[in-house]
């Protein structure tokens, strides 16, 4: 088993375990923490397919901006954003 | 409540007061013979050069002389509305200024012992309101038809008048200026009916 | 929108407020829809606490009632109690309280520009600004001792002569501070980013101005041409021949630059002063017994309007002493001024008020 | 699916790991090899990852250290600009006072607020810091002292500038506190707005160079002339931009500590205080670092070896915003907000105009 099949693996298992925590936190806000975490794996998945701009627009778009636009989108509709 | 949009108003064309500069011609006797004229009943009297005088003023007419002090007399500034425990009466005293005729006239109105009320100037003095809240905070005198009357200076929810003469400091805390400056044998914080005193508030 | 509508209380322990205060402000957004202050966390109970001591040991008092202005408080309320009490002070006496009120009054404006200037951001001029308070500070020391609550005022004049070096120093540290001021014009006002934080923000209206009883500097700031050294002079202001500083713009702005005329102002009054002071007592006599009376004295604060009322009874001490006090009414207009503007202009706008709770708490 | 090579995937990041450090000769490969012979391991693919965990450690001593210099030297000059002395107590001339501090946030309580969410509060720190540590992995310092020389180098250093904004609003509402709340989104909208044009005035560098390797623009630029010269609109807006990214005086609106108290690290205590802090000064590094790389000839310079010219540039740059912070007033969140949208986009793409003309045209400049 060479090094770079075990690093797949960590990482496509990393981004499997994380999606699913995604969908299944009851708190909407964690869900887009973990959605960035998958993001994140996917890219470092490009780069491990030595498609390194794809994985870079990934992180740049994807982490950058479309993570955020969620998390604009979950604090600006609910009623109680705040915890306590 | 607030005004739910709010907008931010330039002062566009808002009066010009660069008139107050100079000071005008019209002298405290005038004033005087117009509220003379307009309220014969109330007592107005020149104290000193720019400062008139008001004493035992009818409570009920309160709000109509205010108006026409600010209306017709041009009275634009409220320096200050003071409550006072007389003992045998509440007193409330209004000082109100004029920038343009530069004066200032004092009006003090006593209020009976049983019912301290008085209507509110706040709707024709914005900068009367805290001052008659802070009254209200320390005397009980209450002001009818203000906004917001409620304590300012104090916490919420205290239930004493601190400044009414029947309000006694701790005793230990008093200090007797007459013995020379020593505290009296400081006694025993008990109850609070000591700090009450005996007052009603 | 959910993010409508949140009350968020910017105090008692919140960096812009300069004292111990609260600002509920209720936003929508980043929009202030309403505010309410909340003051009273100094409350000293003053007025009772002057009615249980003798009429020379309220000065002391007066000194913590505005703890960067203390100068002026015991002035007020020493005008008052001769006012009451028909009480005349030697010229001399005059020239210095007014010499030292003026050197208050710049001492006060530098540090309401150092916070002002933290408020804004600019840490360099709040710390060159309580530079130069120093030298202001050293000569209220070389007057009376103190460096911050003064008691230097007495009934009837003031405690002690100026000594033999203070015209010299004074009028120095005067010359040196008007230089400084123009290196304030470079640090601050030729900031583009100072004037768009300070121009077009905070807009009071004169008339709302007048109205909610605001005086002082904001009110000057409004467009309002009022100064008491001019309209109702008390002690030697008329012998003086100074400028009132006056600006129409009604913005942050526009009471920065008030303040920073009257501190010109102020070293031009000084320097008059020095030059006409005559020689003679500081102290007139005050009676022993005081009668009974009535009294007022209001004079121009740093801040606005400070009066000082007393009710004489006949004994030793004041029946009622009534304070106003500029701050305390200015606080109750904040609301009018904050709403419709960012959160971000909160300190900007108060700050540019020039908030004492010493003083509005009493 | 088949997985590329050993090889392949050292060259995705552009270099053999053999190149890392390179200015330090080989010192993390020989330092792996010196501990894997005294352990009788013969394993190429450890001797690798070991080689690359030492070179990790030495860049990010070299990182801190710098770091640690640049704190030092701007409360130093910010005592200058002030008027007073800065730090002068602990060490010799005051050196040591970031240890002290360091020292006094390591024994201060770390505190979780009542009704925080601890999973996003203690994750977003963990990627903020090392987000902000890994730009410096793509930036290199001089020719022949750098971690990794990706041939995409440049975008992805911005690439890993942009995963802080998320961290940041989610740390903002993890703190269960209006204060944070507001900072983090003022913070992000701010980050986003100026990711924009400082992109897009990157990207008229990258039409006048023709590549994304920082080693290639630099070189480019000694060949031919530093950017500031034909791009000096992009470079003022990048200047602002970069400022406004690392969120320093006059932008550092999402901490702004005369309204939101310390913005969304209002409720950080004790050492995650400091590790935002520590980051801040990062990011300031590797902004300053890169301005230098894409505008000002990177390690290029006369007599002095690369490597000294390259510091000489960034701390220059440091001291320009030190400068700036000194003389300037903070900036309303919404005025932030309009300079990014409405003035420096449209210069950014005024500057784009420029690159593509200089491109097409350059020859005249020999460009």
């Amino acid at each position: 088993m060479s090094i770079e099949l075990i690093g797949f693996i960590i990482v496509a298992a990393a981004a499997l375990v994380l999606a699913l925590m995604m969908v299944l936190s009851p708190e909407i806000v964690h869900s887009a923490l973990y959605f960035a975490g998958v993001l994140i794996a996917i890219a470092v998945l490009f780069f491990l397919m030595n498609a390194v701009y794809v994985g870079i627009i990934q992180i740049l778009i994807y982490v950058g901006a479309v993570v955020v636009l969620i998390l604009f989108g979950i604090m600006l509709t609910r009623r109680n954003i705040l915890l306590g | 409540m607030a005004d739910p949009t709010p907008t931010i108003v330039a002062p566009k064309g808002d009066k010009d007061y660069s008139y107050l500069v100079s000071p005008s011609t019209v002298q405290e006797q005038e004033i005087i013979a117009s509220l003379k004229s307009k309220f014969p009943e109330v007592e107005v009297k020149l104290k000193q050069k720019g400062r008139l005088e008001c004493v035992k003023f009818p409570r009920e007419k309160l709000v109509e002389f205010c108006t026409y002090l600010r209306d017709s007399l041009d009275f634009e500034h409220v320096t200050c509305v003071a409550g006072n425990d007389l003992k045998r009466a509440w007193e409330v005293i209004y000082h109100i200024s004029s920038y343009k005729h530069r004066c200032m006239i004092q009006i003090r109105t006593e209020l009976p012992r049983e019912d301290p009320s008085v209507d509110t100037i706040s709707q024709l003095w914005g900068g009367a309101d805290w001052h008659e809240r802070e009254t209200y905070d320390m005397y009980g005198i209450t002001f009818n038809n203000h906004p917001k009357l409620e304590r300012v200076l104090t916490p919420e929810g205290t239930d004493f008048f601190p400044f009414r003469k029947d309000f006694k400091l701790l005793d230990h805390w008093k200090i007797d200026w007459e013995n020379k400056g020593k505290r009296p044998k400081p006694e025993p914080m008990v109850s609070t009916d000591t700090r009450f005193g005996d007052g009603n508030g | 929108m959910a993010m409508a509508e949140m009350w968020i209380n910017m105090g008692p322990q919140h960096p812009f407020t300069h004292g111990l205060w609260t600002l509920k402000v209720k936003v929508d957004g980043e929009t202030i829809v309403d505010a309410e202050p909340i003051i009273g966390y100094l409350h000293r109970g003053f007025e009772k606490l002057c009615e249980n001591r003798n009429y020379p040991q309220i000065i002391p008092i007066c000194d913590r009632l505005c703890y960067v202005a203390s100068m002026s408080w015991d002035h007020v309320y020493v005008s008052a109690v001769e006012n009451t009490f028909d009480i005349k002070v030697p010229p001399r006496g005059e020239y210095i309280r007014v010499i030292a009120l003026e050197i208050q009054r710049i001492a006060s404006h530098l540090i309401w520009l150092a916070s002002f200037m933290t408020d804004i951001g600019n840490l360099t001029a709040f710390l060159y600004a309580m530079r130069e308070r120093e030298m202001f500070i050293d000569l209220l020391q070389a007057l009376c001792g103190a460096r911050m609550t003064y008691n230097y005022p007495r009934i009837g004049g003031v405690s002690q002569d100026m000594p033999k070096s203070f015209p010299q120093q004074c009028l120095k540290t005067v010359d040196f501070f008007e230089k400084r001021l123009k290196e304030y014009d470079y640090l601050i006002e030729e900031s583009e980013v100072f004037r768009i934080r300070s121009q077009g923000v905070g807009y009071l209206r004169p008339s709302d101005a007048i109205n909610l009883g605001i005086t002082g500097p904001a009110l000057r700031g409004s467009g309002v041409p009022v100064d008491l050294r001019k309209t109702d002079p008390y002690s030697a202001y008329p012998d003086f021949d100074f400028e009132m500083a006056v600006e129409k713009d009604c913005d942050v702005y526009a009471r920065y630059r008030v303040r920073m005329n009257e501190m010109h102002e102020s070293c031009n009054i000084i320097r008059q002063a020095l030059k006409k002071i005559p020689p003679g007592p500081v102290l007139g006599k005050a009676p022993r017994h005081f009668p009974r009376g009535e009294g007022y004295a209001r004079t121009e604060d740093p801040r606005g309007e400070a009066f000082f009322y007393i009710q004489a009874d006949g004994t030793d001490r004041p029946y009622r002493v009534k304070i106003r006090s500029p701050i305390f009414v200015t606080v109750s207009a904040a609301p009018a001024i904050l709403r419709g503007y960012k959160v971000a202009d909160v300190p900007s706008i108060m700050g540019s008020l020039d908030m004492c709770l010493g003083e509005s708490d009493r | 699916m088949s997985l590329p090579s050993w090889e392949a995937w050292t060259c995705v990041w552009g270099s053999r790991i053999g190149d890392t450090l390179n200015y330090l000769y080989s010192i993390p490969h020989s330092i792996a090899t010196a501990i894997l012979s005294f352990l009788h391991i013969n394993l190429p693919q450890l001797n690798y990852l070991l080689t690359w965990v030492i070179a990790s450690i030495i860049l990010l001593v070299v990182v801190m250290v710098n770091v640690i210099i640049l704190i030092y030297v701007e409360r130093k000059e910010l005592g200058r600009f002030m008027d007073r002395r800065g730090p002068f107590v602990v060490g010799p001339a005051g050196f040591f006072q970031n240890f002290a501090d360091a020292f006094k946030f390591l024994i201060k309580e770390m505190i979780l607020p009542e009704n925080a969410d601890g999973l996003g509060f203690n994750s977003t720190l963990v990627i903020v810091v090392a987000s902000s540590m890994l730009i410096m992995a793509v930036v290199p310092q001089a020719p022949d002292f750098y971690y990794t020389n990706t041939d995409l180098g440049l975008l992805l250093a911005f690439a890993i500038f942009a995963i802080e904004p998320f961290a940041v609003v989610i740390a903002g509402w993890a703190s269960n506190n209006k204060y944070s709340l507001l900072g983090g989104f003022r913070s992000t909208a701010q980050m986003m707005s100026y990711e924009v044009p400082m992109l897009i005035t990157v990207l008229s560098v990258v039409v006048l160079a023709g590549t994304f390797n920082f080693t290639q623009i630099v070189n480019y630029q000694a060949s031919h002339v530093w950017f500031v010269v034909p791009l000096i609109i992009g470079f003022i807006v990048f200047l602002i931009s970069i400022v406004a990214e690392i969120e320093r005086i006059p932008f550092d609106t999402p901490d702004a500590e005369a309204e939101l108290v310390h913005g969304w690290m209002t409720e950080y205590a004790g050492i995650k205080f400091a590790l935002f802090q520590l980051t801040s000064y990062v990011r300031s590094f590797a902004g300053a670092a890169i301005m230098v790389l894409i505008f000002l000839g990177g390690w290029t310079g006369p007599i002095l070896p690369p490597i000294l010219w390259f510091y000489i540039k960034v701390y220059a740059v440091f001291t320009l915003f030190v400068w700036m912070r000194a003389s300037l007033p903070r900036v309303r969140i919404d005025q932030v907000l309009n300079l990014g949208w409405r003035s420096l986009l449209p210069l950014s793409l005024v500057n784009m105009l420029i690159a593509a003309f200089l491109k097409i045209y350059g020859g005249v400049f020999h460009l």
